[in-house]
């Protein structure tokens, strides 16, 4: 009951979906219809448990008072505050809702990934060691395509360096991406039959 | 903490100012003063356009929001127009649309008449028509309604409604508003109010100054354009070939004229057409002539015109709208030709597409087209050629010749594409500036054969524009294809015309052509009854067409309505009859006996139809409403097809029609139980499923199955002990996708065995989590770990714990994670995007030992330079099933690799044979 | 502990800081650098050049345009801004029609701000005469847009971003379809080009051409090769070459050729004053690249001399 | 003025996420914990007017598909996640959406392997494509586990380790004239729309 009916859920649902991808029928695609509208209606409530979840953490360190609980408070507001104003004023262009996701939620997202530029760099300079053939091919190749990219490169070292660039980009790389897509291909196909069959079951959590 | 305070204070003044801001400094107008109503010229009489002055860039607008009411104390809301704040609106005219049906009132609408409250407690403004009755319904009358009902909703959910008007009581079906989607067009002659408001950046709503009102009017047509006439002297054939018209739902009938000098006005009528609504009618006409008359396919006599008079006839092209509103083209004479300037067209062969849930008929036509599309230089001596071809299911091409010759025909080069991968290499020893053109003779080996007779014909021209040689046009027997189109048209079994379905050029050889399932039944809505809160519509539903009486058969979808179709015909028939007693000229005895003739029959047809008879036995209501969904809905799908091929400028060749025992061939799409292209797929996933089934047992009988040791793993356990030995928590990450996806649960199985770990040395292990249904579960897998290592007490489910779903902050969070609580052994296991670095990159400022593993390539390179162990793609899912030791882990890992030897057994065969020109195999793998 | 030493164990925050300053200073203090152009680049701007009217020949009439698609939302602004802002000055500079489309709804605003900040320098520009704006279309029309166009634009279109009916604009004079309109830029951050090398392409023979971020471009490369894309501008570098191709010919209304570029005076645009920042920004931008390209490949070298140098001295010790 | 405290607020965070490059400090950790809660606070509405509006309330109420009450009651079992007691009905939920992985056997299998062998089943006409060839073997030797990387198997292992280090060197240094222009992109921001130094 608690662990052999959704196993036998995931593996009805599995094979009728393995016999979704075979049968073009209307029959097939009419139940591909229907498991995505039941898909969807139970979509809503699975936020529920994210939103739950950073309540209890949050309100968990507010009450135990750990290191920076205070600023717990921050997120909790933040949170209680946004959905307020979208629930109160709505959620068009104009609202204060669409002000904090454009003025607090994307210039710090974009400002997140902005780091990466910095941490680019101190990588290449603590990580990137020739220590063995292997690193410094990969190393190589980097300097060489991020010569190629740049008007700097061209002077240096003539038009050349962009048709290296070009090499590399379509064969070491071509075969090194075919050859590591093949296996990721074949590991998914082996995961998702473990599912299928019931093999693994990782997703039912522990327990009975 | 005084920062801490000082940054609060910070946000919450920030907050407030923004809220509170000072008024403008400066006033901006924001009203609109000059808002203006008009009629759309050349339309049916259903289209208003409502323009305005756009208020400047300083004004802050966001929107302008329309709206519109049958009187001027209610205005509904009906679409909004976006502007940049930033930029302002990019014209100084504003122009809203109001045409053709659209959203009138469906399931989004609002159950209660809503005023728009920030445009003033007085104002004439509302949001969205709402379903309230006592609104909706007396506005149908204001406007021309149809309503969309999902078939099933209309077949069996409507309520059976009996009004009585005048003497006569009529039987309704009932809808309610929830059912419907109704859509709307203006009425023409009504008059219809506009406002609009201007909405600024801080969302406040700044009516216009006034209400401005309009009228649409029905106009005649827009003048004919790009009309052209050629006569096919051998043939006998007048052809006229005619622009496409913009608006062509308003024309009612094509009609062609002829003028001698003697006659006067537009002369005489020599063609017409009528279209077929609601879609667009071929626009051309194939006149055959016959001494001195115009005759139809079966060669009654339709018109007189005399043959001899054509050099000196002008030609006119008239459309008449609905309203009887005409408009005429230029006059033009006809071209004389003969049949050999005409191409000749392909037979067009229609098939049931394959593969297909049933809902497309595969049309195509002629032999495989290949052509070059492109020519780049790589380097002085060598350029490459890009080619395309286009085939169908007659022909399976094996190989495809070019012969290239330079200007004066001297032979260049063989190449014979045996693999079409749409480019090869040519060697040249000119510049192409010097080579001027190439010839390229284009010729194939299709079905096996090499056809030497059918040989394709290309020019590439050095052109300075783009300094490379340029692709011309494509020939074959010295007619250009570019120049050619092929028309594709079809029509139902109780329409005449045909409708165009499509233009196909002239290199194309397949098209497919959809014929959608019935979903939606539509019908008018006038009326509707306040009491019951019901929409009223027309109970009558097509079922079946007639052949013997040239007639559809319609009947109501309730039982006690059956016989009242042929009631209602009797009197009908009853009434025509009353009307030719009373008719004094010709021409109205004509009239009415033909109607007499169409009723009689469709009576006749009524009370003998079989399958109505059929389905009318049926008393139950549900039974018989199914039987009548299974006659009618595979009815309407069957169609007839039919090709033209022109050049836009009279120059027709039409295609004999689809015949079968000489009657018009209608076809109708099957759906498929099994999907051939996918094949190799099931053969592949049965022999590994085997190979997986095979080794399971194996591993079940306890046989060894070797795994080579995987770096990484075994340094799984050393990270954690230094962990421990300093005192300091772990951190594992399950990457950013959710639990459907492979690399997360191979990320979660190994997670298991590593606070398994972590339990046993009594080490803390978070979790942050960024999917929100992977919490619960990796909350279970520590907590689950933490008992196997017989340490239930040490665990702490605010471990596991959900960040963001949103990327960045999930990293943010996760970087200060790592900083505060100085983790000393970082995993990351799992599908992981850009962010990859800026996690490992703070892991290396910590000093954590950082062990990663994922199947996103792009993501790797990072990885590999900063963490001490990467497992790369495919060692991610093996390093799962290495930990477990299950034989059922391990016995599918060993199919994977059993798998892959195939796979590499297939890659080395198919890549050496089709070196060697074999492309037997490769062929039998799909390629998308 | 000796420099190297020293160097190896180096805080981070030094090295974020040299990022800092190699990327604000050359954004701030532009200098001249030179921008070498290259093939497909020159090739899209020779055949964007090609749809410009001749000189005694009225900009309506000419039978000729061009399609801009804004396939990508604010996050890739910062490469493909410069790439639509050069090709926009390059179309108004001279005379030739172009129209911007997008499926888009986050893409829309980046559109009108595009055609709004060139239109300033080009007063003469007047909306549905030299260009128009078909707006955003919701993604669900996009294929029968597509296919559409191939035989009416008019009528696949049918109104403008600013409400009007396509048919009425003067603009659409002799442009019917892809015939005319023969060339359609995608600007994207993911597959550029995608339905339109499908659809417009291999149906009509509509030239397509993308703009594309520099991480993109890797995988475009096959499809330039076959001649599936006409040409390719990628990331910042394709915007600074086009930047330098609109000012040194479409300006200054000369034909394309070879031997002007290679003249050391049109590298001295980045601290002219006179050319607003907007028109220069991808070089400027260029420059920084440059300098931040140079940087790493230097941390890198000066890392791997310390690593080596102090594994040397331990195998002496040890 | 509107804009211009916009874009100071922007600014003001931009700035705080930056400060995390010297040291984690308290700006840092108030915009953290800032961004992690507007992110969550954004979701709720939008998952009410996206997802329950369309996908629940309105079936449901309006349209009386009250079939749909069995996936909205499975829906709300999620909840049970965080009770001892009760967790295993969250599992419900969870297998009904994994259910759809069944379509990744046939489905990897069609497009990720069989397409992408015909894709590297090409002649070998030119010595780049015998090199291409020679590296997609060698790297799916590579992932090859029943056997040591050892002797001569192990020589041949390491050309397709050699091949991927190429295929990494070159991702990685291609990935720098992004992550380089989303910092000027950010630099931009705070020196043209703000500071207005640059016009």
């Amino acid at each position: 009951m608690k662990r052999s009916i959704p196993l036998a859920i995931v593996i009805t649902l599995g094979f009728l979906f393995v016999g979704y991808v075979f049968i073009p029928h209307k029959i097939s695609t009419d139940f591909y219809e229907w498991y995505m509208e039941w898909i969807k209606a139970m979509s809503p409530f699975g936020v529920v448990l994210g939103i739950m979840s950073i309540v209890m953490t949050h309100s968990a360190r507010i009450q135990h008072k750990v290191p920076n609980w205070q600023y717990s408070i921050v997120t909790l507001i933040a949170m209680f505050f946004t959905a307020y104003a979208g629930f109160a004023w709505g959620t068009q262009e104009g609202t204060p809702f669409m002000w904090l996701f454009k003025n607090v939620q994307m210039p710090m997202g974009a400002t997140m990934f902005a780091l990466l530029a910095f941490y680019i760099a101190s990588a290449s300079y603590k990580a990137f060691r020739a220590r063995s053939a292997e690193a410094t091919v990969l190393l190589l190749a980097a300097i060489i395509v991020m010569l190629g990219q740049v008007p700097v490169g061209v002077s240096m070292f003539g038009e050349g360096i962009n048709d290296i660039t070009h090499w590399i980009l379509n064969v070491p790389n071509l075969a090194s991406k075919r050859g590591i897509a093949l296996g990721v291909g074949l590991g998914m196909v082996a995961t998702s039959l473990r599912i299928l069959l019931g093999i693994e079951r990782t997703y039912l959590g522990g327990g009975e | 903490m005084k920062y801490m305070k000082l940054s609060i204070i910070g946000f919450i003044v920030v907050l407030l100012l923004s809220v509170c801001i000072p008024k403008e400094m400066h006033a901006v107008p924001k009203t609109i003063t000059d808002i203006e109503v008009i009629d759309i010229p050349n339309d049916d009489g259903t289209g208003l356009q409502i323009m305005w002055k756009a208020l400047p860039k300083e004004s802050r607008i966001i929107s302008y929001r329309i709206y519109r009411g049958t009187n001027k104390d209610t205005l509904f809301f009906i679409g909004e127009i976006p502007i940049n704040v930033k930029t302002g609106a990019n014209s100084e005219t504003m122009s809203f649309y109001d045409k053709d049906f659209n959203e009138f009132l469906d399931i989004r609408s609002p159950g209660k008449l809503k005023k728009e409250k920030k445009a003033g407690q007085d104002s004439p403004f509302y949001q969205k028509i709402p379903k309230d009755m006592s609104i909706v319904g007396p506005m149908l009358q204001h406007y021309s309604i149809l309503g969309v009902l999902p078939k099933d909703e209309f077949y069996y959910k409507t309520t059976q409604v009996e009004q009585t008007e005048g003497e006569e009581t009529i039987v309704y079906a009932g809808v309610k508003s929830n059912q419907i989607t109704m859509l709307k067009k203006l009425i023409p002659g009504n008059e219809y109010h506009y406002s609009v408001i201007a909405v600024d950046e801080k969302r406040k709503f700044w009516p216009a100054d006034k209400i401005a009102s309009g009228i649409p009017i029905d106009n005649e047509p827009a003048n004919p354009t790009d009309f052209y006439a050629t006569y096919v002297t051998d043939k006998q054939v007048l052809n006229f070939e005619w622009g496409h018209p913009l608006s062509y739902d308003d024309i009612y009938t094509y009609k062609i004229y002829a003028k001698s000098p003697a006659e006067d006005n537009i002369g005489k009528q020599i063609f017409e057409t009528k279209t077929p609504q609601p879609f667009p009618s071929a626009d051309y006409a194939s006149i055959k002539l016959d001494d001195n008359k115009v005759i139809d396919k079966n060669g009654d006599i339709l018109y007189d015109f005399a043959k001899n008079s054509i050099d000196k006839c002008e030609f006119y092209l008239v459309f008449t709208d609905y309203a009887g509103l005409k408009s005429t083209s230029e006059p033009i004479s006809a071209k004389h030709i003969t049949s050999n300037d005409l191409p000749t067209i392909p037979k067009l062969y229609i098939i049931d597409k394959k593969n297909d849930k049933g809902d497309y008929n595969t049309l195509f036509w002629g032999k495989p087209i290949a052509y070059i599309n492109s020519v780049q230089p790589i380097s002085k001596d060598k350029i490459v050629i890009g080619y395309d071809y286009n085939t169908n299911c007659n022909y399976k091409i094996n190989e495809i010749y070019f012969d290239i010759y330079d200007k004066d025909y001297n032979l260049i080069k063989n190449v014979n594409e045996f693999f079409q991968d749409n480019i090869f290499n040519l060697k040249i020893d000119k510049c192409m500036e010097e080579l001027e053109e190439l010839n390229v003779k284009i010729s194939f080996k299709y079905n096996g054969k090499v056809d030497q007779d059918y040989v394709i014909e290309q020019k590439l021209k050095y052109s300075p524009e783009i300094l490379t040689l340029k692709a011309g046009p494509v020939s074959i027997d010295g007619n250009i294809l570019e120049k050619y189109t092929y028309t594709l048209m079809k029509k139902t079994q109780n329409n005449e015309i045909y409708r165009s379905i499509k233009k196909a050029a002239g290199i194309e050889r397949e098209s497919d052509d959809k014929v959608a399932y019935e979903s939606n039944v539509v019908k008018g809505v006038s009326n509707y009854d306040l009491e019951k809160n019901l929409f009223l519509v027309d109970t009558n539903i097509d079922l079946v067409w007639d052949k013997e009486a040239k007639s559809t058969i319609s009947t109501s979808i309730y039982v006690s309505e059956k016989d009242k179709t042929i009631d209602n015909m009797k009197k009908q028939i009853e009434s025509v009859e009353e009307m030719l007693k009373k008719a004094t000229t010709d021409e109205e005895k004509a009239y009415y006996g033909d109607y007499l003739v169409q009723f009689q029959n469709s009576l006749k047809a009524l009370e003998s139809n079989s399958l109505l008879q059929e389905v009318n036995s049926i008393t139950n209501q549900k039974k018989r409403m199914k039987k009548i969904a299974s006659i009618r809905e595979v009815d309407k799908r069957y169609f007839n097809y039919f090709m033209m091929m022109s050049n836009g400028k009279a120059y027709v060749v039409e295609d004999d029609m689809q015949l079968v025992d000489g009657e018009l061939e209608y076809v109708i799409p099957a759906p498929n139980w099994f999907d051939f292209e996918k094949l190799p797929a099931l053969i592949a996933s049965l022999l590994f499923g085997l190979l997986v089934f095979l080794f399971v047992t194996f591993a079940r009988q306890g046989k060894n199955l070797y795994v080579r040791p995987i770096a990484g793993i075994d340094e799984i356990d050393n990270a954690i002990g230094r962990a421990t030995e300093m005192g300091r928590p772990i951190l594992f990450c399950p990457g950013l996708s959710g639990i459907s996806d492979v690399a997360t649960l191979a990320g979660l199985s190994i997670l298991g065995r590593i606070a398994k770990r972590a339990a046993e040395y009594d080490t803390r292990i978070l979790v942050p989590c960024r999917d929100y249904i992977v919490i619960p579960i990796a909350q279970e897998i520590v907590r689950e770990a933490h008992y196997e290592a017989g340490r239930p007490d040490s665990f702490d489910k605010n471990n596991v714990f959900f960040v963001s779903d949103q990327q960045f902050a999930y990293v943010a969070g996760v970087n200060g994670v790592m900083i505060r609580e100085k983790t000393a052994a970082n995993f990351y296991m799992g599908m992981f995007y850009a962010e990859s670095l800026i996690m490992t990159e703070t892991g290396n400022a910590t000093g954590a030992i950082q062990i990663a593993g994922t199947d996103a390539i792009t993501q790797v390179p990072f990885f590999i330079t900063t963490c001490d162990y990467t497992l790369i793609g495919e060692e991610l899912y093996a390093a799962s099933a290495y930990l477990a030791r299950q034989p059922l882990m391990l016995g599918t890992l060993k199919a994977q690799d059993y798998a892959k030897f195939f796979v590499l057994l297939f890659l080395i065969l198919g890549t050496l044979l089709s070196t060697f020109h074999v492309t037997a195999i490769i062929d039998k793998f799909p390629n998308k | 502990m000796n420099i190297f030493e020293r160097l190896q164990m180096l805080d981070r925050r030094w090295i974020f800081l040299v990022v800092a300053v190699a990327i604000i200073v050359p954004l701030i203090i532009p200098f001249n650098s030179k921008t070498y152009t290259t093939e497909p680049t020159e090739k899209l701007y020779r055949i964007i050049d090609s749809f410009a009217p001749g000189p005694d020949e009225k900009p309506i009439e000419k039978d000729r345009a061009l399609l801009l698609v804004f396939t990508h939302d604010a996050s890739t602004m910062p490469e493909l801004f410069p790439m639509e802002i050069a090709i926009l000055r390059h179309c108004f500079a001279r005379n030739i029609k172009v129209f911007t489309l997008t499926f888009l709804p986050s893409a829309a605003p980046i559109m009108d701000y595009a055609i709004n900040t060139v239109k300033e320098e080009f007063p003469h520009v007047k909306s549905g005469e030299h260009y128009v704006n078909f707006g955003y279309k919701i993604g669900a029309l996009m294929l029968p847009i597509i296919l559409g166009m191939g035989e009416d634009i008019s009528e696949a279109v049918d109104i403008d971003a600013e409400g009007r009916k396509l048919s009425s604009l003067p603009i659409m004079k002799n442009i019917k379809n892809y015939n005319e309109m023969n060339l359609i830029m995608d600007f994207s951050g993911s597959s550029a080009g995608g339905a339109w090398i499908v659809y417009a392409r291999s149906k009509f023979g509509a030239n397509v051409g993308a703009g594309v971020t520099a991480v993109m471009a890797a995988d475009e490369y096959p499809y330039l090769q076959t001649g599936q894309l006409t040409g390719m501008l990628a990331g910042l570098k394709g915007a600074a070459e086009y930047e330098k191709l609109v000012e040194v010919f479409a300006l200054k209304k000369r034909e394309f050729s070879r031997e002007l570029l290679k003249d050391p005076e049109y590298d001295n645009a980045i601290t002219n004053p006179d050319i607003p920042y907007k028109f220069k920004q991808a070089r400027i931008g260029m420059n920084a690249q440059s300098v931040a390209h140079i940087m790493i490949i230097v941390f890198i070298l000066i890392g791997n001399i310390g690593y080596f140098i102090t594994k040397y001295k331990e195998k002496q010790q040890g | 003025m509107f804009e211009m405290i916009s874009n100071w607020v922007a600014a003001f965070l931009t700035l705080c996420i930056f400060s995390f490059l010297y040291k984690d400090n308290p700006f840092y950790k108030f915009a953290e914990y800032l961004f992690i809660g507007v992110t969550a606070g954004y979701t709720i509405p939008l998952t009410w007017e996206m997802a329950f509006i369309p996908y629940v309330y309105r079936p449901l109420f309006l349209q009386h598909k009250f079939i749909l009450l069995i996936p909205a009651f499975i829906g709300i079992l999620y909840i049970f996640t965080f009770n001892r007691k009760l967790n295993w009905l969250s599992r419900y939920p969870i297998a009904f959406g994994m259910g759809m992985v069944g379509m990744g056997v046939p489905l990897s299998m069609h497009a990720s392997v069989l397409v992408q062998m015909r894709g590297a089943m090409i002649p070998i006409e030119n010595i780049n494509a015998l090199l291409v060839f020679i590296g997609t073997i060698t790297i799916l030797l590579y992932f090859y586990f029943s056997k040591a990387h050892t002797g001569a198997y192990g020589k041949i292992v390491k050309v397709g380790i050699w091949y991927m280090m190429i295929g990494f060197g070159a991702s990685f240094g291609y990935t720098v004239m992004a992550r380089i222009s989303l910092l000027i992109g950010r630099v931009q921001f705070l020196v043209a729309d703000v500071l207005h130094i640059i016009k």
